[in-house]
């Protein structure tokens, strides 16, 4: 059968509350960050939370969620690695009757309360929005992607590509797996090969890092573009060596997390999505 | 030479000791781990490291190593998805996924046998190779929309007399390699192998067809890993099984098979998948940081392969 | 250097190895040390060289009490041990084998690799071998890796050698040199611990013996004062017949024919046949290349050219197993290496080569299996308290045994034994000649490499010598000698 | 038998053969591959695996692996950035870090000697360790603001000579390594060691002392690969170095030393950092789907072991 003989009695004692995350990932500071921030407020207004960490696998994850049903936590918060892998264990917190509140992606199945997400394809459409307003139509770029299959490289390299193939020339599209050091050795192979370029966009924050790195050891003065806005990244542009990032803003995320666990237990409507905007950060 | 019969056998049971150990401390940090809902769980979140590790025993039984097995279950579960979305029967999906995946591992035999080379750099490569196809064949996205037979959903989520399927599956595998391994003569071949290989050839083995089959029903097990996770996830990921090889080797070592070859038992294996999936389901129960998870877990497999030094 | 062991006691966990020995060497003499596989005379020389350290006793060096914290403190003091186990390297160069832990070099720990070549040569020059000393030790044959071992001992100028069984692998060429060898170093005050199983040695070039039994040292002679007889008696405990059994072989129809083996470079033309009920002895210098031809007929190597008919009937022998399919048997000249999985029991290493009659739908009958191997235990007199007892726990002998039993358990048709005896005591080499009889009586064909003379001219009823690869001359057990047999093993005719 | 001379030597030089092959395909392929600056480039891209790969080279030699030298670079870099941090002098940070990478290197030689552990397992528990640590102790965020010191900036971006100063760190390392293992009584210890460790043993070599300096020179290479990265990236990140550990065991196996140990050349080593070097940069070069990429990387690698193997 489908269904586990030992259903969980979640009648236990009410008052402390206890919230439940799961996060992708915590090698990549923006997830650090957002935690966080997450744990933070939780802990301000009184939550109790605890933190699970998907290592960015799916299977990590489920077994993670499962052992925060296991503590009868009141609400789960997922930042899923995946939304198609996420969904089951989604349904089976679902069978627990935990509401479930997805971050930044979303889950194919099962019942969410509501997804706190940044518009990645948007935010892929804004770089190459302001290359072109930088370096006008048929700018040549480079496009440093993420890990092959994950879903930020996918949404981000998705809206980035909608504007993109038609209006700029994308003359090298090379994964460099979210990481500082790729991003450097990418980008020095790139430039190698390419010495045209006059763009580049990373699909974060890490990698445009990196690849500032080998930008500046050639002297050029390129256009570089990362995602995500960490702290590194915003001092670099404040310093006027990263050009651009579009921020996420992990605090409002966080927070807003945290203010819809409380409409959650409160039982009040929520919208199906709820977009934290995302920044253009600029010098 | 009197005593030494009876410290065998105490030795066999030093991971069994550590085991109960770490349950009894477990339980009493936080008693909710002897939940029957969370043994449940347990059970159903080794499964897969379970299935890998049985068919790493066999391999590390004869000296060899695979690293390739997380790579092959990322590809059989792609492809057998791909299968699935083709309209193709999700059962008989599941089935050439598994067989599939022997046949990966066959692939990492033949090199290794006839090619002369070592198991380590073999399985390094395949590991990259299958990898990359994965990708290629998924275009790097999850293959999604793996259509609803309730046959499929129950094969990775399902409950059988109140155990999770994919536990049942685990134990059933267990056995049948148990059998293959203590009662066959090919389980008789697998140590002779890994004890001297040159003997084992001088005796007339077909050392060569050995190392095939086992690195086949390695295979076999990380193929069948996949299909489980297919269901579980109910999706095909890419980027699924990286780093599993480090997780089944680490319970095939700590269950007391020695990484030289010739030694060791595959219900040691299942101790050390025990031992471990504990570890990971206890210290999420107990709260203990992702970042000082790593710490302890490294810190008890250095344990126990210390204690396991400890008896001979 | 005067040395005196009194009383020496080693256990190994529960298993008492030596129990109260007394051994004494005085300077300039060539002192043999003799006894059963088993009875601990290895165990009391690395006592003596530090490598283990004895439960009770005391060793007196010069008057001095002295123990050795490791072998190599021991080394410093004089004292070379030549060990039964080659301590060989086999990727590395005879020059790199023959310094390994006692490099040439300056105090900043750079080699001195001109000086430490010219060491070497000057030591093989004193030896007479020629091997190149940028050969890769693997390459070299055992009897060639045996020099180097002494070389390495030589090196040393130590006051004290020991030599444990340092003739197993060598001819007797390579013999005759060493023992030149041994008598000058005696001359000038060196003294040599002697241990071998080959009573003629003894005899030829020691000048008192002790002989141990069971852990303890019976007696300690005059080699002069003495007789063969004695010596036996002391060390099994009970008069043996003669060292050889007298074979009254029947012989039967043809049952291998060997025609034009080749492999280009190590055999050529390899051409023989052999009767049931026959032992076709095959003799040569070291390296020769016995071994190889044989590993070619049972299918661990390739061969290039050449025919192998058994029964009649050319057949095509591809791997070990296809040769056993054919009813061959090859008991090889390394048991350990080749012969034994060592971490398996006695039952597993017997049953090993006859799977297929316990498993015949691939489950193992346990008892048919344990059966079976009580027989064989029983039939070849391996001595041991349990079949589950490990091999690599058992004496040379008995796992010599354990080799022949497992392939006799075949039923073979045709038994190739490779330097059969090679490091076995004079009781347990009686019970396998007495065995091989047994099995030729019942038809069995034996092919026996072997470099001990005494023991071809014994036990063969035909006798092959190869030189270089090639068949050099045959000889009928009435016309063979150990000078014809020698002139033949060099080249001459 | 007389063949066997001139195959040696043409054996040592397969290696080498296979590497111009590379070059010769990469250049017709895309000329620019040939340009000095794209050569500086590779010089300075291959430089962290080159120190990384030489240390492995005499762990392999002894038939040792190490799994932790990824984490270890991670963790002196994360050490020595937070030295830097708090205002110790950058050249004094980094001689530090790289003699923190030997001291967690001689950790591992410690737990593998006196333990008795296989290497394998030991390294791999700490792999884990040293990164839950890295983890932990820059909670899990890069650590920047390493200052500007402009020795510590030439470290890892300057030249020298028109070289990249991190390729003559690498240059520099493998003279004095090479010296090591060819010139000096240590590396005949190190080549005992793995041909026959019990042989070396009986021979009065003290094995266990050679294992720790062994793996101390591994974990220091990887040290100063860390300080290099850091200064390279400006800053420490905690997730540096995953997966390192497989480029350097695949230069090595390329280059021609076995795994079983006691056999190999660190000039071999050089060769294999390079094939794998000019394979990645030529891929980008070349504009290789990623992809496809690690099948070439897979296959390339069994290709070179396979040719490797002939040759025996
Ligand atoms: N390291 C060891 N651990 C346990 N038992 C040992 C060890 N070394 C030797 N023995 C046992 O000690 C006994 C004596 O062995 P030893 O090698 O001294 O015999 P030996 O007289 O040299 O025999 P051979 O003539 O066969 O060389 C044997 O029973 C052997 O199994
Ligand atoms: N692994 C090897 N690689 C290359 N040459 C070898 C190898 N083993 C042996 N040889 C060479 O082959 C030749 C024949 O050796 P083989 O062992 O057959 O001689 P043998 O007559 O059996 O003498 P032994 O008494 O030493 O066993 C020798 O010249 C030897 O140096
Ligand atoms: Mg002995
Ligand atoms: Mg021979």
């Amino acid at each position: 059968s489908m269904e586990s003989p030992f259903v969980k009695d979640d009648s236990g004692e009410k008052g402390n509350v206890k919230i439940g995350l799961s996060v992708s990932t915590l090698n990549n500071p923006f997830f650090v960050s957002l935690r966080d921030a997450i744990v933070a407020d939780a802990e301000a207004k009184g939550y109790e939370i605890i933190v699970v960490n998907a290592q960015d696998d799916a299977a990590t994850e489920i077994s993670g969620i499962e052992d925060l049903i296991q503590q009868n936590v009141d609400v789960l918060l997922v930042n899923p690695t995946d939304s198609a892998a996420v969904s089951s264990a989604v349904q089976s917190a679902n069978n627990a009757g935990i509401p479930v509140v997805t971050i930044d992606r979303s889950a194919d199945n099962g019942e969410v309360e509501t997804l706190i997400t940044s518009d990645n394809v948007a935010g892929g459409e804004m770089a190459a929005n302001f290359i072109l307003e930088q370096l006008g139509e048929g700018a040549k770029v480079a496009e440093i992607q993420g890990i092959a299959g994950a879903s930020a490289t996918r949404e981000r390299g998705e809206g980035f590509h909608n504007i993109a193939d038609e209006q700029l020339d994308i003359v090298a599209s090379q994964p460099a797996d979210f990481d500082r050091t790729k991003g450097l050795t990418v980008m020095e192979n790139t430039l190698q090969g390419k010495d045209d370029i006059q763009a580049v966009f990373a699909h974060n924050d890490e990698m445009a890092l990196g690849a500032l790195e080998a930008i500046k050891a050639t002297g050029k003065d390129l256009v570089v573009i990362g995602f995500d806005g960490v702290e590194d990244a915003l001092v670099s542009v404040d310093a006027g060596e990263l050009t651009a990032t579009i921020a996420q803003q992990p605090e409002l995320m966080g927070e807003e997390a945290v203010s819809t666990v409380e409409k959650v237990l409160n039982g009040e409507e929520l919208e199906e999505v709820i977009k934290v905007p995302l920044e253009l950060k600029t010098k | 030479m009197k005593t030494s019969k009876l410290s065998t056998i105490w030795n066999k049971f030093i991971p069994l000791l550590a085991l109960v150990g770490l349950i009894v401390v477990v339980t009493i940090l936080n008693p909710s781990f002897m939940d029957p809902a969370n043994i449940m769980n347990l059970l159903r979140q080794i499964s897969i490291n379970g299935l890998i590790a049985f068919g790493m025993t066999f391999v590390i039984l004869t000296g060899g190593i695979d690293l390739s097995v997380g790579s092959i279950l990322a590809l059989t579960s792609a492809l057998s998805a791909g299968m699935m979305v083709a309209g193709i029967d999700p059962i008989l999906a599941i089935v050439i996924g598994t067989l599939l995946g022997a046949v990966f591992g066959a692939l990492n035999g033949v090199l290794i046998a006839k090619g002369k080379l070592a198991p380590f750099i073999v399985t390094l490569a395949t590991m990259t190779i299958f990898r990359g196809l994965t990708l290629v064949y998924t275009g790097g996205k999850p293959i999604t929309g793996l259509g609803d037979s309730y046959a499929f959903q129950l094969f990775g989520k399902g409950y059988f007399l109140g155990i999770p399927v994919p536990a049942v599956t685990m134990i059933l595998a267990f056995i049948v390699l148990w059998f293959m391994l203590h009662k066959m003569a090919f389980g008789r071949k697998t140590y002779a192998l890994g004890g001297n290989e040159k003997a084992a050839l001088i005796s007339g083995i077909k050392v060569d067809r050995v190392k095939v089959m086992i690195y086949s029903i390695s295979g076999m097990m990380a193929g069948l890993a996949g299909m489980i996770l297919t269901s579980r996830l109910n999706s095909a990921q890419p980027t699924a099984g990286q780093a599993y090889e480090m997780d089944a080797i680490a319970a095939v070592v700590i269950g007391g098979t020695s990484l030289a070859g010739g030694k060791g038992r595959i219900a040691g294996t299942f101790i050390g998948v025990l031992i471990i999936g504990i570890l990971n389901n206890a210290m999420n129960l107990l709260g203990i940081s992702s970042f000082y998870q790593q710490v302890v877990k490294g810190v008890v497999i250095l344990i126990a392969v210390l204690l396991d030094r400890k008896r001979s | 250097m005067r040395i005196l062991m009194e009383n020496i006691h080693k256990a190994f966990g529960a298993n008492k190895v030596l129990e109260g020995v007394n051994f004494e060497l005085e300077p300039g003499e060539i002192h043999a040390l003799m006894g059963e596989n088993g009875a601990g005379k290895s165990t009391l020389m690395n006592i003596l060289t530090g490598l283990f350290h004895q439960d009770q006793g005391k060793i007196t060096i010069n008057e001095k009490e002295t123990v050795f914290a490791d072998s190599k403190e021991a080394e410093e003091a004089g004292l070379a041990f030549i060990r039964q186990e080659l301590n060989i390297w086999p990727q590395m160069t005879v020059l790199e084998n023959l310094f390994i832990g006692r490099e040439k070099r300056n105090a900043l720990g750079v080699l001195k690799e001109k000086e430490m070549k010219a060491l070497a040569n000057d030591v093989f020059k004193r030896l007479n071998i020629s091997i190149p000393l940028n050969k890769e030790a693997g390459k070299c044959s055992v009897g060639e890796q045996q020099m180097i071992e002494i070389a390495k001992a030589l090196m040393l100028d130590a006051e004290v050698i020991i030599m444990d069984e340092p003739t197993a692998a060598l001819t007797d060429r390579e013999i005759r040199m060493l023992f030149q060898i041994m008598k000058e170093l005696t001359a000038t005050g060196v003294s040599l611990v002697y241990i071998s199983h080959r009573m003629e040695e003894i005899f030829e070039i020691c000048d008192r013996i002790t002989v141990m039994r069971d852990g303890v040292s019976v007696a300690t002679s005059f080699i002069k004062d003495t007789s063969f007889d004695e010596i036996v008696k002391q060390m099994v405990g009970r008069e043996l017949e003669d060292r050889y059994p007298e074979r009254n072989p029947k012989y039967g129809q043809t049952i291998m024919e060997v025609k034009g083996l080749t492999r280009a470079g190590v055999f050529e033309d390899i051409h023989f046949s052999i009767k049931e009920g026959e032992i076709l002895g095959i003799s040569g210098l070291m390296g020769a290349g016995r071994t190889e031809i044989m590993r070619a007929l049972f299918g661990i190597d390739p061969y290039d050219r050449g025919e192998i008919i058994m029964d009649g009937k050319p057949v095509s022998i591809k791997n070990p197993s296809s040769a056993a399919k054919q009813g061959l048997a090859f008991i090889t000249e390394d048991r350990k290496d080749e012969g034994l999985v060592l971490d398996f029991s006695i039952r597993e290493n017997i049953a090993l080569t006859n799977l297929e009659s316990f498993a015949p739908n691939g489950m193992v009958k346990a008892t048919d299996e344990k059966q079976f191997v009580k027989m064989m235990v029983e039939r070849l007199k391996v001595k041991t308290e349990s079949q589950e007892t490990q091999a690599g726990n058992l004496s040379g002998g008995n796992q010599q045994k354990v080799v022949i039993a497992k392939w006799v358990g075949t039923s073979p048709k045709v038994l190739i034994m490779d330097e059969p005896t090679r490091g076995i005591d004079v009781g347990a080499k009686r019970e396998i000649y007495n065995l091989m009889n047994e099995l030729t009586e019942r038809g069995l064909a034996i092919i026996m490499v072997s470099s001990d003379l005494p023991e071809v001219l014994g036990m063969s009823d035909r006798i092959l010598v190869i030189h270089e690869g090639k068949i050099s001359g045959e000889l009928s057990k009435e016309e063979a000698t150990q000078e014809k047999i020698m002139t033949f093993a060099t080249g001459g005719n």
